[in-house]
């Protein structure tokens, strides 16, 4: 299937980076049950992650396993798109509430794409899409029941909610560039309705601030990213680029 | 028959005691200090662990930890918990936590500066705490005892997952060999220290074996984990770094040396090598939290208002 | 003669207008607001090769590195001083700076991803740079004619140690090579936006080249860079990415293509890549400073008291 | 000379991971002439880390520069104390204060064990502790100022600088370890006056927080580290781990 290596490659950087992002929060959540609830979507990311670069090897058909493709790419060879990859909190770069904005949109974002391959060609595809859309579902109702929690809750919290959606929204165009597995409008038309219905449940208004221009027009799926990534990456690959040959 | 005498037959008889029974104030209070104690190293333990989830060698590896320091959240839930069926409160504890007011096991104040540290905690820390925590699935308390039996089967699941870890890198290069043993020299004094001074200078400890809350001395237990662990450290190829330890055949035990109890101390008073960063880290986290705690306690009474 | 007259007459004559001497309002404001921008560039420019200071792949490129971004915080200092004889006040234009009042070179909103962007930044970026800033050294405002001849010094240093690093890049592994290229690739076209639209969009530029204040067009500047670069990039071994970029012996310059304006507007806008980023990293240093400025402030007010 | 080598790679680690720390400041200090102080402070560490390293690789004869030693050890093959590894700031664990604190302990006794080593058996090491006087006497004056201005400031200048001194307090006493180049206790007694002084001018008390206790008696000396080197370290080797066999 054309495209499928590229397709594979991309959805499952998506969901290495952002499983690598919500684990910083393990041992940092604002209560106990939200570090179980946190640590849960990160695992779930994960397998998806792990399927997926599995898959897109074996389409390569050059040798490379998961581990190869996690650990040993430079930055330039990452597709993910920078929604991921951009802080988020807990360290910095925001709080649980931009958290959870960047995991509402995406999370939404990718319930859509997978409820639409579940019917690829490809039928390893399809089955990583049909296994996963149950847990993103269980994401994006957890997001979104936060999301109003936060909305509604306190002035603080409305205010720190409306500031994380604002933080995320340069980074939501990119979700929906033209791909050759999906049809991004019709993506985009549903997210836009799930998205806009959280917000009217937690009184909070869509933000009104513009996309992140691009470098040259290109942006993560072409492998130009934010300068956040390196350092993640510097973090995510550290121990296993300084001990080649090691077996884990 | 009087409340007291009901439940010294309770315990004589090696029944439980449940929430509903009558029990002596020392007991309930001696329970809830050892049950959170127990709570809040479950929840510090979250920190050395997952000091590497982001830098797990391979994502097999980072999905066992990350699921591994999950669980102990949900340890620290279970044992909270059951602090809940004594009437104490978890706000309270955390609270008592964070303010050093109460403690927690002070292995987790040494630090893991190498990825062999989540297999040596699994393989020596886990193991130690199931030799503590076994025997507590017996405990008089039925709340403890059925929480004690579900975690003492994670653990155990996650002892193997440790050493299976340190097989792997056993047999991997002569760097993840040495990355094993080092792990292994700094880890295997404080894992001795788990079972707590020698009986000798250890307090509390009458009552509660009285009371069925504990069941065997801190010397028993060491001497048990010693006698099980070295034959694991003979399969794996490392060093127990202990020129004393040796077979007794007179006794049938492992002879062994002491740990630096001076050290022990040290650290159980706080100035453990990572003790403050582990309060600060708990404390920080707490803190941070406190907003989002506070806006879905808003959130649902408004809901509740409206309904 | 009136006022306006000898100002006029010491602009035609190419001699120095100094912080004493009257000057039109117009042109105060100009300057006030030109150097300002160049100040914060400066101050900004630190943030996208800073990135790179804690990772630089060795301890001498670290050096060279960390010194040149503190070059840049120096450069922003004379400059801030020079706005200060034209009655400007530091914080006020910090301050205008952090709330996207005064703007700063567009080019310090794209991202660094890469160490070869510290050799292409010192390369295209500090080139387009000096192409600005060399005429500067003749401008009529004396206080910021002579920073600019101490800036441009220190920026050819810094033009050649970015070439240098590339050269020994491209002399290096096949990765390395890849590693420049991508970076060229990427800030090729920035960098012929560094000069600003072309003249036809441009405002203000009229009164600002009859004040003597900017001494060439934006094209100009632009063809002057591109003569410059292209056998540099040739000595270097890298392509430039612009399929009509060739001789044109007629002209005696080199024909290229145009720059995405779209993007380049956007840019400038506030949208850049990096841009949300740059602010806010400046406006938090800022803010995070208040208390230590503030704690400096009364104590050296305490002092003065005592004394 | 006896012991020239691991001499010549804890000084010379000290200073380098201290300029790792202080470059961390760089574009984020609270004015622009702290920003060229401390990226000058950091320069001057760097520069000694630089000569030391390349001396120990000399003395060792096994082929290391500075760049093998700075790069291609691993974390337990470090040598400097735990008091430059950790956070004090900007990002996490501290602020401008908790770094200066550190910078008057570490620079006091630094100046103190280079003063005594420019009349050491090496030449070479005797050569770098001259020059480096001079540089750490201004290191030492900058913090002293700093910390007079903050604790005598304002009253948030003076809480957020005791706050510092309590942060780093703990891993001072690893300083005065014996050592077989210098006298320690010599050394600990200059140290301590100077530092008596600063607090008496800027209306500090001495912290009476106790030291961190060590893992079976060993610290950064011997190579046991506190959990922040190895992030750390991770970001400093990744660029130069991740191609192997590059000349910069």
């Amino acid at each position: 299937v054309d495209g499928l290596f590229e397709g594979c490659l991309a959805l499952g950087d998506d969901a290495l980076v952002l499983a690598q992002r919500l684990a910083q929060w393990c041992s940092r959540a604002p209560e106990l049950e939200e570090d179980v609830a946190l640590a849960n979507i990160a695992l779930d990311l994960l397998g998806q992650a792990r399927l997926l670069l599995t898959r897109a090897g074996e389409v390569e058909g050059a040798g490379r396993g998961e581990d190869a493709l996690a650990y040993l790419r430079d930055e330039r060879e990452f597709r993910n798109v920078h929604l991921v990859e951009i802080e988020c909190g807990p360290l910095v770069g925001g709080d649980f509430a931009t958290t959870i904005a960047r995991l509402l949109v995406f999370s939404s974002w990718r319930l859509a794409v997978f409820t639409r391959l579940c019917g690829h060609a490809d039928p390893v595809l399809a089955a990583i899409a049909a296994k996963g859309v149950k847990e993103l579902a269980y994401h994006r109702d957890h997001a979104a029941q936060w999301v109003v929690r936060l909305g509604d809750g306190t002035e603080e919290s409305h205010r720190r909610m409306t500031a994380g959606f604002e933080r995320v929204w340069p980074y939501v165009p990119e979700l929906f560039d033209a791909d050759p597995m999906v049809d991004m409008a019709d993506v985009r038309s549903e997210v836009d309705s799930v998205v806009d219905a959280v917000f009217g449940a937690a009184g909070l208004e869509r933000p009104s601030v513009g996309p992140a221009s691009r470098v040259n027009g290109r942006a993560g799926r072409a492998g130009v990213h934010t300068e956040a990534m390196g350092y993640l990456l510097a973090e995510m690959q550290y121990v296993h680029r300084s001990l080649p040959g090691a077996r884990w | 028959m009087d409340l007291e005498a009901r439940f010294e037959r309770t315990i004589a008889s090696e029944q439980r005691v449940e929430p509903r029974d009558w029990m002596p104030e020392g007991y309930r209070k001696t329970l809830v200090r050892q049950i959170a104690q127990h709570a809040h190293s479950e929840i510090i333990g979250m920190q050395p662990e997952g000091n590497w989830i982001t830098r797990a060698p391979s994502l097999r590896r980072k999905a066992i930890l990350l699921a591994k320091v999950q669980d102990e959240a949900g340890h620290g839930l279970y044992l909270y918990a059951a602090t809940e069926t004594l009437g104490a409160d978890r706000a309270d504890l955390t609270e008592k936590l964070i303010t050093g007011r109460q403690k927690y096991s002070s292995i987790f104040n040494y630090p893991t500066p190498s990825y062999a540290d989540v297999g040596v905690i699994g393989w020596l820390v886990d193991g130690a705490a199931i030799c503590n925590q076994v025997p507590l699935c017996r405990t008089s308390y039925g709340p403890y005892a059925r929480a004690m039996i579900r975690i003492c089967k994670e653990e155990s699941f996650h002892q193997r997952q440790g050493y299976e870890l340190l097989l792997t890198m056993m047999a991997g290069t002569d760097a993840q060999r040495a990355m094993v043993q080092e792990s292994v020299d700094r880890f295997w004094w404080p894992a001795l220290m788990m079972f707590g001074p020698p009986d000798a200078e250890s307090t509390n400890s009458e009552q509660s074996l009285a009371w069925r809350i504990k069941r065997d001395t801190n010397d028993e237990l060491r001497q048990k984990f010693v006698d099980m662990t070295v034959p694991q450290a003979e399969k794996l190829g490392v060093t127990l770094p202990d020129p004393e330890l040796r077979w007794n055949a007179e006794r049938g035990h492992h002879d062994f040396g002491q740990p630096d109890w001076d050290e022990f101390w040290q650290v159980v008073k706080g100035n453990g090598p990572a003790g403050a960063q582990r309060l600060a880290h708990r404390r920080k986290a707490h803190e941070d939290g406190e907003w989002v705690r506070e806006a879905a306690r808003v959130h649902s009474e408004k809901k509740r208002g409206v309904e």
